[in-house]
């Protein structure tokens, strides 16, 4: 796991960066387990095609530059790509808005993504204390975090104890344990989450400074959840 | 590691010790005169006597071991001082003495060299910047400020002058120490080392820190996480707000940190979190009572209000009331005037006696949906009540049914109220004066029953 | 409308003044013999003297006319003597004699029937059930328990033993009533008719209200928002939880309605809400000061931690830290030692003594920045400082300054506090002991002052 | 304004019902001037027709009954509808849904009503508490209100400085004021109608138990708000 993970950074490194583009971050995530969707990083609009094939349509695209990191910003978000004929038009047009947007940007590639299911959304952020190093935190996403501020914070590593105690901190808990009807939440799948986190967290504690996995699709009970996008920053 | 030789050394040099009132020195060599475990030496460059005893020119010059030597020598002194005690033999140090890491820099440097050299001998130091440290138990006051009352609780605090404020405080209110110790600057023996230590002893029931800033927060919650395992602790901690901690940073020279990641620190390692100063002693002071197995109070009371306001603090705090057997309901009603509510909170109404809180508190206490009780009793308005009836009551159902369900008394009329209070807690009964406080004893209690396994968490 | 009858009366009557020390009626009449607006008269079916006076067989009986009268007989001859003092042209009648409407219908329908003969003499009645009025201001303790400190708080319980349960608590912590109620049974007169008195008397600063449930929420909103444009109307209500309010009903027999909505009624009525019993009397304490144009706090203290501790405590009521203007940083600079931290929270560091406060408070005072100030002390932990330097030096510069801004103490010292506490409180300055109590008064100014006006509001 | 409403209710009451339809709580509302959409009720197939051109297509229908108060269960709200063919097939399927879920159900008629532009949702309510009489209570829509019990109450009539402080009361002002980078509610919108609403209530003080405006779609500053639906239960 931690070599798998460590290849990546060390790579990112190399090029002199500290800021994964999301298809590196996913990476080093895929590495530990955590559940991030069956994607493609496509050089040519060929493996594009190739990959969206082998995914099935629809699919998304996602150009990864390391000069655009607010991609929607960008525009270099395309959803719901139905037909080859469409990704060809799509793939011309993606690479125009990151020109517009950044015409120095690099392009690693265009992700190939199959549109994912929307589920519950939560945030796990990961960031570094001067006191206790590094810290976890746990929220629902939008303006749960954003507005509200309903979230919660563990040092890391933590157990499955406090992954369980973390979830039912926040004061929006009701929505993942299906307050109004709905079928509850994929808690274990989240504990799942917020363990292997902490554990890559905990492994690769000299190389990452910050993290962010936002937003994180949780599915219904026994369904699981899916790492939708992800940012990882490395130290200096 | 034992810091034994802090707490009980067979013989303390008090170095500076002096016969001009206006000195810390002064008081502190007057304070420790009482102590029972060992002997006390003053020393003093000058003077042959101090405070009728025969003083040393140096510590050196004492005939017996010391093992504890308490500095409060001026600044420039310290060094040479530290070096003395190695000479000696000395194991512990409390340097009361200012002026070092609190000052800047060149403070800080200047700490870290006297920490060197007491290393170096093998001793240990505790400061500088500090009131000095207290064991109410065996009567050694080695500090500069009044005996605090005998007591359960270890009470560790960053500020020498909010500690010796809470001293003072305590001492007016009747609340207790079992240990006090003003931690200083930290240079050496820091919060986690003290806790380590504590979590072992006998007659310490509770800890409870005031903390402005760590120097290393990982270390602290890897032994908090060990001595939270064996004994409560409680952390009042300041810097909650954004410029509170800004405040308290630069006060202590630690780094800032959110009090959001301290607060997740503490939960993570067991430990309680007080919002107040009378939060931290009220949770303290719970541990003289068993461990509750479920979150369910009953609350007893000889006025409505009171009661009601008790409820409603029981509930801020996330615990329950008791739904009421309705055998024990049965029972409250066969004694209890008409007027009297048989619900919980029982209100028994102004005219219970300590026969009436007696047969209540047992029959709560026996009620298995009851598992922890709240005896409240405001003034006893009827002529011809003992003030302490009402409390021998609780004290004798309790000492009956004696089935380890804690009972927390909340005695609420002033000055009225501490005869009851001392009955109560001669039984080991803590005995408060506002619900907030005594719901905050339930919550502490709940809390480490959690911590423990006593009481299963919901899933 | 003036209840004068029932604060300084010329004459009253104790029916039921007795010379058994078991009787409440005992306890009534020697409390009152202190009394300096008027005559006391003892009324005693048997006893030709009571306690040293001459007694009377009937109210109607005394010479003099009788504008108030304390009724303790028992609840059979009630009625009677409501009538007799019909009769004999009395105006007030404090009720202390219980089991009417506290014990079913039966008892409210014969209370209902005493307030009907009340009101056919024009008579008005306190209580049923209560335990009496107190005016501090003229010595007049209609009450059975001990005599509250002088102060400046109208204080009004629904509750008769948590009343007493805080007056006896209050004279331990030093804090004054001018008047206390105890509404009893609120059978005639309430919460509203009392609020409306007291907003245009001279010697209450503020009112203060425990709550358990109203008769008539309406007629007190309308009175509340008339009362809280003249003077401070602070309100502890009983029964915030659910539980706690369902055991306030069935309590006072007054319908359940949700603290949510309680609550709404109190702030639209322009109400300070109190969570606690300290809140309530930490609030009404601060209206010896004036009103606050802005929400900024300035705190000076002599310790670091304790400074911190009501950043924290401000921050959590909503209320600002004031960012110092450099020329008063400068100034500060100038006179404190290195050590000290010139920003806000001013820490002066232990050695500060009473001309630094003065110094100090003025140039924070002075600030404009500035709309209150907190002047904390913790243990004058130097010796050669005397125990009131550091309070004089406050108000010396307070006298000085003179600027209108409010100025709060927060002396955290126990007993060792108390002499600096006098003088604070003798410049109308009070003084408190913990932080969180020092915020609800600061709290309290600033919801008063935005009520008024005289603060304005950000829409 | 007061007979107006008076004159809706006194003929709920007169055919022996407590509780309003929306239609008819809407009619109460728009006799105090309260912003509700221009519908229609219409009690044919015709008139349905005749009124989805005077609003303009597409329209929303809803069945108003006495007997079906959760119209969402009983499937009587069809949105959305793009013309007169489609309004004609929606009739028939609206009183089949009718017929199913409550086969006695009384059919006072079909409200014909514009499709809304989706606002910021907010609730109003109003309860009559045993100490204070009417109280009303403001929060935001869905789970703000359901899960998160993020709402204030005042005491019927309010002032303006009560209807701006309760707005301001929310944990979730944030929302309203533009938290997230929109543009700030038309909070004078909401303000208007909870004054209205008090003024409502205290004028009909006699015959009001219960009400609820939910949800009401607030749009941006200066643009407005609309009751979507509404509800009002009299005293027995």
């Amino acid at each position: 796991m931690k070599e798998e993970a460590l290849k990546v950074i060390e790579e990112v490194l190399k090029s002199g960066r500290t800021s994964l583009v999301e298809y590196e971050a996913k990476q080093v995530l895929k590495a530990y387990g955590l559940p991030v969707p069956e994607e493609k990083l496509a050089k040519t609009l060929d493996e594009a095609l190739k990959y969206a094939e082998e995914i099935g349509y629809p699919v998304a695209m996602k150009l990864m530059s390391p000069q655009i990191l607010h991609k929607s910003d960008a525009k270099v978000v395309l959803l719901n790509i139905k037909t080859p004929e469409e990704l060809k038009e799509k793939w011309e047009l993606i690479h125009e808005n990151a020109r517009k947007y950044r015409p120095d940007a690099e392009i690693l590639g265009v992700l190939v993504a199959p549109m994912l299911k929307v589920g519950r959304e939560i945030i796990i952020g990961v960031t570094e204390d001067p006191q206790f190093g590094h810290a976890l935190m746990f929220g629902l996403g939008g303006i749960f975090v954003e507005v509200l501020k309903d979230v919660t914070f563990r040092i890391v590593p933590i157990t499955e104890r406090d992954a369980r105690k973390m979830i039912r901190d926040i004061k929006s808990y009701p929505i993942l344990a299906g307050a109004r009807g709905e079928e509850p939440a994929d808690i274990d799948a989240i504990v799942n989450l917020l363990l292997k986190v902490s554990e890559l967290v905990n492994d690769l504690d000299d190389y990452i400074k910050e993290m962010d996995l936002n937003p994180v699709f949780v599915y219904e009970k026994g369904k699981g959840a899916v790492v939708v996008d992800a940012r990882i920053i490395l130290k200096g | 590691m034992t810091f034994d030789y802090f707490f009980k050394p067979k013989a303390i040099a008090v170095i500076g010790a002096s016969n001009d009132p206006l000195k810390l020195g002064y008081e502190v060599f007057k304070n420790l005169k009482d102590y029972k475990d060992g002997k006390v030496y003053p020393v003093n460059v000058k003077d042959e006597v101090v405070q009728g005893v025969k003083a040393y020119k140096n510590v050196k010059d004492i005939p017996d071991e010391v093992d504890l030597a308490v500095v409060v020598v001026p600044k420039r002194f310290v060094k040479g001082t530290i070096e003395d005690c190695g000479e000696k033999g000395v194991k512990g140090i409390i340097l009361i003495t200012a002026g070092f890491g609190e000052v800047g820099e060149e403070g800080k440097r200047e700490e870290h060299e006297l920490v060197e050299i007491a290393h170096k001998y093998g001793m240990r130091i505790v400061g500088p910047n500090c009131v000095g440290i207290m064991n109410t138990h065996n009567a050694m006051n080695a500090t500069f400020v009044t005996n605090a009352k005998k007591g359960d609780i270890a009470f560790i605090s960053q500020s020498g002058a909010l500690g010796a404020g809470i001293i003072y405080k305590t001492v007016k209110e009747g609340i207790g120490f079992s240990k006090f110790v003003s931690i200083g600057n930290m240079a050496d023996v820091d919060f986690a080392e003290f806790m380590e230590y504590l979590a072992d002893t006998e007659e310490d029931k509770a800890i409870a820190l005031y903390i402005e800033g760590l120097k290393d927060g990982r270390a602290f919650m890897e032994i908090a996480k060990r001595a939270t395992k064996k004994k409560p602790v409680i952390v009042l901690k300041a810097g909650k707000s954004e410029s509170g901690a800004r405040a308290a940073s630069s006060h202590t020279g630690s780094l800032a940190g959110s009090y959001k990641i301290y607060e997740a620190a503490f939960k993570q390692s067991g430990i309680i979190v007080a919002d107040t100063i009378d939060d931290m002693l009220s949770m303290a002071r719970a541990f003289t009572q068993p461990l509750p197995e479920g979150t369910r109070v009953a609350i007893m009371t000889n006025a409505g209000g009171p009661g009601v306001l008790t409820a409603d603090e029981i509930d801020k705090r996330g615990l329950k009331l008791a739904n009421l057997e309705e055998e024990t309901i049965e029972g409250l009603r066969s004694f209890l005037p008409p007027m009297a509510a048989v619900k919980n909170p029982v209100d028994m109404i102004a005219s219970a006696r300590g026969e009436d809180y007696y047969k209540t508190a047992k029959l709560l206490l026996e009620d298995p949906n009851v598992d922890m009780l709240i005896s409240i009793c405001v003034v006893p308005t009827f002529a011809g009540m003992t003030p302490t009836e009402h409390a021998e009551g609780v004290v004798r159902a309790v000492k009956e049914v004696n089935n380890g369900k804690p009972v927390l008394g909340l005695f609420m009329a002033g000055y009225v109220s501490e005869p009851a209070k001392e009955v109560l807690e001669k039984a080991g009964i803590p005995s408060y004066e506002r619900p907030e406080d005594a719901a905050a004893a339930a919550y502490a209690l709940v809390e480490f029953a959690k911590a423990k396994g006593v009481l299963k968490e919901e899933e």
